[in-house]
């Protein structure tokens, strides 16, 4: 379970019991390709935990760990990854694990036709490989990558059967194999994907609470799209768990005794609004400082998320051990917005109060995902909208589907924008900062959206990706960090949210994957 | 019949065919012929009405615009979907795929678009055919309880089913869970595989439909309860009872048939919002998913069997029509 | 019962309507195998007595009467129980709108086996075979095949006759019959008037119900007169056709234009005001006439109209039409439903293209030029219709409707033409505060004669009337004809004059024209036509037309 | 039933319409305090005398945001409608009074828009158009155009041959001025009554496209968002949802009564 995971699952579980169907109601988007290779977004990685496992994962106390991967070590140059794959291991349609299977699992991420975007980019790196021996895989990168290990540890790059991968991807989209406690059995499109226990399961390590096959003998993976109606079904015993449980509903929750609740932040990015630095009227830095102190975020944080979400002053999760934390650059200061704006020349006040400076409006425009964020969180973005307009500042908050959000990113129609970024370690620092990333991919995309184009802190990040020194590694991520706050590119908020609400027949909860994915391993219902 | 119902009902009309066609054969070849032309008509319109939406398709096969698909990846994705060919081409060759049976394949499903539409079709079919039936139930009972309890009655049902047919389906769902699911704890709040499960999304499609229906058969039979042939019913000993379900109840239902068309329309649109909230699958909530996504083929194939679906109904709505109503169909 | 009392005893009967008296101390009585007919124009609150006598005035009605016995019982303090066992079966009704009196939706047979099942009055099989025979009975051909038949399929004196055979299903003491032949012509009215003679032969007594003397005039025993709600004159036939009392009933007797001559007046000349002197321009007469020759206004030659049926096969709606319309004549044109009156004074009108055949207009071509070359010599023709109300724009009020037709369409504004408006007015005898009245404000008659003066206002020469009064009452009735009377004589106008009723006709017209079945059968001056009728069909015609009330 | 009480819902129905159409004119007079106003502090207030509908998560007084949501609610039922009808008199006219091939195409295009579902209409309307209040209002509209145009060109139709435009005719009056002064203003009359009700049913529609993400922007007062907004807290919080679905339910059926008995009124 990595740091920061909490659970009230009080006292003492009593003893497990073996048997019972678990029915657990998601409020993500149903998968298109229950095979997290394709595409690769997080609602594929909570329910691929339960059948595919990762090479790496983290430990309780967030430590990155071998799992289906023995060992692995790199050349000095950093050029070369020997990763040793751990023995004993088959997938549930009977093929082994070997070095082939995860080099065959590679080669099918980076193949253009499999489409997958997180997994292709975590490995984008890898130059070339080989199975030298039935346990020993060699990569070839072509620059140094010391979160290779770490993007080992994401649902995304799972290890699947190689024999289930030459299938169809449409017959590999429906129920990919994998070596996980659970086997995909049917899915039922926009209803249910069922999962039947793997009765011979192999733990690849020791520590978990038990060996041997899990004890639940199936579960079944809801698709309930309407938080109400999901927090409902649980409280009328309809599902067993849920997850994106709304702030409302956990403060409600936990004054039960019914009902459980597991914090699970998710690793990678912080939940965080991207100040667009590329134009007006934030490619001044004064603006930006401005507009950071004339918002109130912690009164709304606090009275919109019941405390369940804890407020972030940095780029990364809570639960990155590298991430910096910088809290006196973002206090709520709107004499000190007014100074700073006046300084910028946004001095003049038009009829409805905003400023002006040369009969221009000081105007943001904030386009937001109806897909990508909770309520609560759309609550949050109008709360500061309407303290911005205290300080003279328009917010226009643009709701939009998915696909019209990234067209209003691709054409670059936005001064502020919330896009979330999982992925475990601080390397994700790379992928939202550095002026690489201000280059549209083929489709239009590119993930540094508050657009930072600066060389030092290129530098920095570029030499922090490849060192092999630990310490070295640590120190320039901080000064990234620091950079990129101090400059005031973004405004961090929380962490990513993540919380289930469980009922308390279910017993034991709270083993998560590297990127705070539930698994039901340990887990049983009582009677 | 009221002016709104007027507005939904039967097309019959606006087609210009004929009804004095007296071969129930010529009358099926017209029905046959029109509905070719609606789902041609229905398929164009989609078909160039959706490549007019900013977006490349090609990104919508490779997972939206938010994946990061390498150059190739998209080349690939087009020349499979043959994207690449001018639209003409592409169209002319879909329309020929689609006279063969087949829809193409769902660009966010990655499967046939027949298979996804058969596996969605059922549950749909079956929340919408039972919240008609419900529908058409509780506007019956409405209207004849209303109209048979005098002026008390008439004003309660006519401002119950007023206000029914004014009540947006999310709410009265989000209300209806929180009743029955939450404090009452009597049904579930998500669609299950039980029976139970089906209560509350019924309700919730039906409830507004029958306030729509029960004011249209409720005028209709209110005018047959006032007409003369009611007086000569009663004339001749005919109790109240019997002018109401002798005479009235065919006048109202007819009223109700003319607005099948109407209410296919209504509970498509409605499953949309009912299957989101319910968490039920199938067509409405696909449909939504997949103009979201930007689903080409799953989009048309969902437009084509509502359309599909709505010339049936026409159809059998006339038949239905003809049935009760001999006076359609000659002269 | 003993044979001697009454079968309908009424005394002092009032029923009101939220408090609007509608009937008012009536008293009646009906013995066995009497006809009592109750005459009185339109809203005078005939339908209203009779739907009180089965205890079905209606919702919101009052009804009060010191006695009202029907078929011996004192039915004041009846309950529903105890009307319904009255209705069908010892009181059989005919309801005055026979054409929509049978429900769409159900056969004539089940219709008529209501009234037998609902007093139980045999088995299935049994009722079913007496439905037969009742549907025979009132002389209906194929009887089992109507049984099976819908009201939709059936003609209106079919569906009237249908009614009656379900009112008479149970043998029923007493009849009512409100307007019994009212949607019919002339020679299905009679057959049903037959019809009904014969039920009361065979022992029923009537209630019968008309606005038209001439009507009962064959069938009544007693006539009652109503008007406003209460019955101003009662007696044996005789008396009150030969020697009415009540200056309403002499009014009701003189409306009825049977055997009135040409010119004379119908109405009472008081009823409205009197027209203003002449203008000079108007009063020209013979227009047409050149070196002594009376040429035709309007003529056709040859009309024919076909209307398809289907692809392949036409109907005949016209054919061979020629008809002459002399100067300040008028032109009558008669003959049943459907005989092509209506086409043929449409295609007259150039809204319809003939499809044989050429209609000339003051003898310039008329039918065969575009539309285009017809509208500037529209206003010499004009046309008053049965169903004056659907003919003006509801949105109009009277003055603007004549401003728009006074004007040629340049204007509606009432200002323009204020003086010629009310001059209109006053030539179709509306009062001037009319102007501002919007057409569904009027009454019937009024509207008739806005629909007139809109005709006049282009000061037309020819005018086609197509039934512009079998849609009115009689007492206005005679007031409108008048009115044409009267204008013809006063504006030389000519006419072509469209109506089914023979007596009508024969009152207005000059020449006649008999049709049937898009032909005519038979044409020649009025007297000829009607004194020695050469063809059958005309003969069948007048023998069918109710007697001439002078002659009983 | 005395006369009073029959008209009582018809009053009752006009009330409610005015007092909307006054807070939609002014709403300042009907609430003076801010809708827009936060207080993250006041979140989530019940009903009572501070605030007499409650506040919502972000403090905003709820009746304060339902008299300024008037507005732009009413405004989008009244533009949807318009926009409708006024598709719907061009297709209906041309339908109606074409000639008899327009009247077959035209009768065939609304054939086919009624066999697409409307939402699905919306939907990609929305998605071609991007999402906002204009959008919402073109695609209710146009969802509502097909019928609206086949009740005109049922009307035209039946006044094309109808016995006024005959004697129209018969005075020599042009087919310009006969459709302008005659079949028109008469084919639109009866329309009235259909924009009354069509203005609740438009309102519904928006919020039914609201609840799907796709209506007008926040933090805008509109009762449709508000709606989908307070679903979220429907255990918490039901007034959030409560009283924005009444002002819904009210001017719906405060429109289809007064529509009701328009049409009462006019058939007379
Ligand atoms: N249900 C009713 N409510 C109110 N007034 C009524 C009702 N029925 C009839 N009346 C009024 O009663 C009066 C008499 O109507 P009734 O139908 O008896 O006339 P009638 O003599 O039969 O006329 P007609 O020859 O036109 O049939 C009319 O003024 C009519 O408007
Ligand atoms: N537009 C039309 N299309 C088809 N048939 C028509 C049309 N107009 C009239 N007819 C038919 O032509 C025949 C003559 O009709 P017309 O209206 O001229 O009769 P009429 O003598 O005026 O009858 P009535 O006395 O009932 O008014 C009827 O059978 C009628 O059904
Ligand atoms: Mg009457
Ligand atoms: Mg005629």
């Amino acid at each position: 379970t990595p740091s920061g995971t909490t659970s009230d699952a009080s006292s003492d579980p009593g003893s497990p019991v073996t048997g019972g169907n678990l029915v657990y109601a998601s409020g993500d988007a149903e998968p298109s390709c229950l095979d997290p290779h394709v595409g690769g977004n997080y609602p594929q990685a909570l329910v691929a935990s339960q059948y595919l496992e990762t090479l790496y994962t983290k430990d309780a106390e967030g430590k990155l760990i071998p799992w289906l991967a023995a060992d692995s070590t790199v050349s000095d140059d950093g050029l070369t990854r020997t990763v040793s794959i751990r023995d004993g291991i088959t997938f549930t349609d009977g093929t082994a694990l070997d070095a082939a299977a995860v080099k065959a699992n590679f080669e099918h991420l980076l193949d253009p036709k499999t489409a997958s975007s997180t997994g292709y980019l975590a490995l984008g790196k890898i130059a070339s490989m080989k199975a030298v021996d039935a346990s020993t895989l060699e990569l070839k990168l072509k620059t140094p990558d010391n979160s290779l290990l770490e993007s080992f540890s994401m649902p995304w790059v799972a290890i699947e059967s190689p024999t289930a991968l030459k299938r169809t991807q449409e017959e590999n989209c429906a129920a990919p194999v994998g070596t996980g406690p659970f086997k995909v059995q049917s899915w039922k499109k926009q209803y249910s994907v069922q999962m039947v226990r793997n009765a011979d399961y192999v733990l690849p390590v020791a520590g978990a609470a038990h060996a041997g096959p899990a004890y639940l003998d199936s579960i079944t993976w809801r698709f309930i799209p309407e938080a109400a109606t999901r927090y409902a079904a649980l409280q009328a015993g309809e599902v067993d768990i849920i997850d994106n449980a709304q702030p409302d509903a956990i403060a409600t929750a936990v004054k039960t005794s019914t009902i459980k609740h597991l914090d699970a932040p998710r690793p990678g990015a912080s939940n965080r609004i991207e100040l667009n630095s590329s134009k007006a009227p934030f490619n001044d830095e004064k603006v930006r400082e401005a507009f950071i102190h004339a918002v109130n975020i912690n009164a709304s944080v606090d009275s919109l998320f019941f405390g369940s979400a804890k407020r972030s002053y940095s780029p990364l999760s809570s639960v990155e051990p590298l991430a910096y934390s910088e809290e006196s650059l973002f206090n709520y200061d709107p004499t000190k917005a007014g100074t700073l704006l006046d300084a910028a020349g946004w001095s003049e006040r038009d009829a409805q109060g905003y400023r002006v400076k040369n009969g221009v409006r000081l105007s943001l425009t904030f386009p937001v995902s109806t897909s990508q964020s909770i309520p609560a969180e759309q609550s949050l973005f109008e709360q500061i909208q309407a303290t911005a307009k205290e300080s003279g500042i328009e917010v226009q908050i643009n709701l939009l589907d998915i696909s019209s959000w990234y067209g209003e990113l691709f054409t670059n129609s936005y001064n502020l924008v919330s896009a979330p970024y999982t992925k475990v370690g601080p390397g994700v620092l790379s992928i939202l900062f550095h002026s690489d990333s201000t280059i549209p991919a083929p489709s239009g995309y590119f993930a540094n959206l508050s657009q930072v184009k600066d060389p030092a802190l290129d530098a920095l990040l570029n030499t922090a990706g490849s060192t092999k020194d630990e310490a070295q590694r640590k120190d320039l991520y901080t000064q990234a960090q620091k950079k990129v706050l101090e400059g005031y590119y973004l405004l961090p908020l929380y962490d990513q949210q993540n919380h289930f609400l469980y009922s308390e027949k279910l017993k034991n909860v709270g083993a998560t994957t590297a990127v705070a994915s539930p698994i039901f391993f340990d887990t049983w219902l009582a009677n | 019949m009221s002016d709104f119902a007027k507005i939904q009902s039967s097309p019959s009309g606006v087609a210009g065919t004929s009804h004095g066609t007296r071969s129930a054969a010529r009358w099926l070849l017209s029905k046959i012929m029109g509905g070719i032309f609606v789902l041609w008509a229905v398929f164009t319109a989609i078909f160039f009405g959706l490549r007019m939406i900013p977006g490349d398709p090609a990104q919508a096969i490779m997972g939206g615009p938010g994946s990061q698909a390498s150059a190739e990846a998209l080349a690939a994705a087009r020349e499979q979907y043959g994207l690449d060919q001018p639209l003409y081409v592409q169209y002319f060759a879909q329309l020929w795929r689609l006279v063969q049976g087949d829809l193409g394949t769902s660009y966010s499903l990655k499967s046939p678009v027949v298979e996804v539409l058969a596996e969605l079709l059922p549950p749909t079919l079956i929340l919408a055919g039972l919240a008609l039936l419900v529908a058409w139930a509780m506007a019956l009972v409405l209207a004849v309880l209303s109209t048979r309890s005098g002026a008390v009655g008439v004003a309660l049902g006519s401002g119950l089913e007023i206000i029914s047919a004014a009540v947006p389906h999310f709410w009265l769902a989000s209300v209806l869970i929180m009743l029955f699911s939450t404090m009452l704890g009597w049904l579930p709040p998500v669609s299950t595989n039980t029976p139970a499960g089906l209560v509350l999304p019924i309700i919730t499609l039906a409830l507004p439909l029958a306030g729509f229906m029960g004011q249209v058969m409720r005028d209709s039979m209110a005018e047959a309860q006032r007409s003369a042939f009611a007086l000569s019913a009663r004339a001749r000993g005919e109790s109240e009872t019997g002018v109401l379900l002798r005479h009235s109840l065919r006048h109202g239902a007819l009223g109700g048939i003319a607005l099948s068309g109407w209410a296919l329309g209504s509970l498509l649109s409605g499953a949309v919002v009912v299957e989101s909230i319910f968490a039920r699958p199938g067509l409405g909530r696909s449909l939504l998913s997949a103009v979201t996504a930007r689903d080409i083929p799953l989009v048309t194939g969902v437009a084509l069997f509502s359309a599909a679906a709505y010339v049936l109904i026409m159809a059998f709505s006339d038949l239905a029509e003809r049935l009760v109503d001999p006076r359609i169909g000659r002269s | 019962m003993s044979a001697s009392e009454p079968l309908l005893r009424v005394k002092d009967l009032d029923v009101s309507f939220g408090g609007n008296s509608v009937v008012s101390g009536i008293s009646f009585t009906v013995n066995p195998g009497e006809c009592l007919a109750l005459v009185g124009e339109s809203g005078s609150g005939k339908s209203v007595t009779a739907r009180s006598l089965l205890g079905l005035a209606g919702p919101g009605s009052h009804v009060r009467a010191t006695a009202l016995d029907v078929a011996g019982k004192d039915a004041r303090n009846f309950s529903q129980r105890s009307w319904r066992s009255l209705r069908g079966k010892e009181v059989g009704f005919i309801l005055q709108d026979a054409l929509t009196s049978l429900d769409p939706l159900r056969t004539v047979g089940k219709e008529i086996d209501d009234a037998l099942r609902l007093h139980s009055s045999g088995s299935g099989s049994q009722r079913a075979a007496r439905v037969v025979e009742l549907l025979e009975a009132v002389g209906l051909d194929d009887p089992l095949r109507r049984a099976s038949q819908r009201s939709g399929e059936l003609s209106g004196g079919m569906r009237q006759r249908a009614l009656i055979a379900s009112a008479i299903a149970l043998d029923p003491l007493l009849i009512i019959a409100d307007e019994p032949t009212t949607a019919l012509d002339a020679t299905i009215a009679a057959s049903v008037m037959d019809l009904l003679g014969d039920l009361r032969r065979a022992g029923s007594g009537m209630l019968l119900i008309s606005h038209d003397l001439a009507t009962v005039a064959s069938v009544a025993d007693s006539i009652a007169v109503m008007a406003a709600g209460r019955i101003v004159e009662r007696g044996t036939r005789e008396q009150v056709l030969n020697s009415p009392q009540h200056p309403y009933t002499r009014a009701l007797l003189a409306a009825a234009p049977a055997g009135k001559p040409r010119f004379t007046k119908l109405s009472p000349a008081s009823t409205h005001p009197k027209p203003p002197p002449l203008q000079p321009e108007q009063a020209t007469v013979h227009q047409g006439e050149e070196d002594g020759v009376v040429l035709p206004v309007l003529s056709a030659r040859g009309l024919i109209k076909n209307f398809p049926l289907s692809k392949t096969e036409n109907f005949r709606a016209v054919h061979n039409v020629n008809f002459d319309l002399l100067p300040g004549q008028t032109l009558g044109v008669v003959g049943e439903s459907g005989s092509g009156k209506t086409t043929t004074a449409r295609m007259a009108l150039g809204l319809l293209r003939t499809d044989a055949g050429t209609v000339e207009l003051l003898g310039g071509p008329w039918s065969q030029v575009p539309e285009s070359a017809r509208r500037n010599r529209r206003s010499s023709l004009g046309a008053v219709y049965q169903d004056p109300l659907s003919s003006f724009d509801p949105r109009h009020s009277a003055e603007a409707i004549l401003a728009d037709a006074l004007s040629l369409g340049a204007t509606r504004n009432p200002r323009a033409h204020r003086q010629q408006i009310s001059e209109l007015l006053s030539l179709v005898g509306l009062a001037p505060d009319m102007a501002q009245r919007r057409p569904a404000t009027l009454s019937g008659g009024q509207r008739q004669r806005l629909a007139i003066a809109r005709a006049l206002a282009p000061k037309p020469k020819v005018l086609i009337c197509d039934e512009p009064v079998s849609a009115l009452d009689v007492s206005v009735q005679a007031q409108v004809l008048d009115l044409l009377d009267e204008l013809q004589q006063r504006l030389g106008l000519s006419y072509l004059f469209i109506s089914h009723d023979l007596a009508v006709i024969r009152h207005m017209s000059d020449h006649v024209l008999v049709m049937r079945a898009g032909e005519v059968v038979e044409s020649g001056t009025t007297e000829s036509v009607f004194t020695a009728p050469a063809h059958e069909y005309t003969r069948s015609l007048l023998a069918a037309a109710p007697p001439s009330l002078s002659s009983i | 039933m005395s006369t009073h009480l029959a008209k009582l819902p018809r009053l009752l129905a006009a009330a409610l319409l005015l007092f909307f159409l006054l807070a939609a004119i002014a709403p300042n007079l009907l609430a003076p305090v801010d809708p827009l106003a936060i207080d993250p502090a006041a979140a989530f207030s019940a009903p009572g005398p501070g605030h007499l509908l409650g506040t919502d998560e972000s403090g905003r007084d709820i009746y304060s945001r339902i008299i300024h949501g008037a507005r732009s609610s009413l405004l989008i039922g009244a533009a949807a409608t318009a926009i409708g009808l006024g598709l719907a008199l061009v297709l209906g006219t041309l339908a109606g009074f074409g000639g008899r091939w327009l009247d077959f195409g035209v009768g065939r295009i609304l054939e086919v828009l009624f066999a697409l579902p409307g939402l699905l209409l919306a939907l990609v309307f929305i998605a071609l158009a991007g999402p906002g209040v204009t959008t919402t209002v073109i695609a209710v509209g146009l969802t509502w155009a097909p019928g609206y145009a086949r009740m005109i060109r049922a009307q035209i139709i039946a006044l094309r041959s109808s016995a006024m435009v005959e004697a129209a005719t018969v005075l020599g009056r042009r087919r310009s001025r006969i459709l302008l002064v005659h079949i028109l203003p008469n084919a639109l009359a009866p329309l009235a009554v259909l924009a009354t009700l069509g203005l609740g049913q438009a309102i519904l529609w928006a919020a039914s496209l609201s609840f799907l993400g796709l209506g007008s922007p926040p933090p805008a007062p509109e009762w449709g968002t508000m709606l989908s907004a307070g679903r979220t807290y429907l255990s918490l919080a039901w007034w959030m949802t409560f009283f924005p679905g009444l002002a819904i339910v009210l001017v719906a059926a405060a429109a289809t009564v007064l529509s009701r008995s328009m049409k009462a009124g006019g058939s007379r």
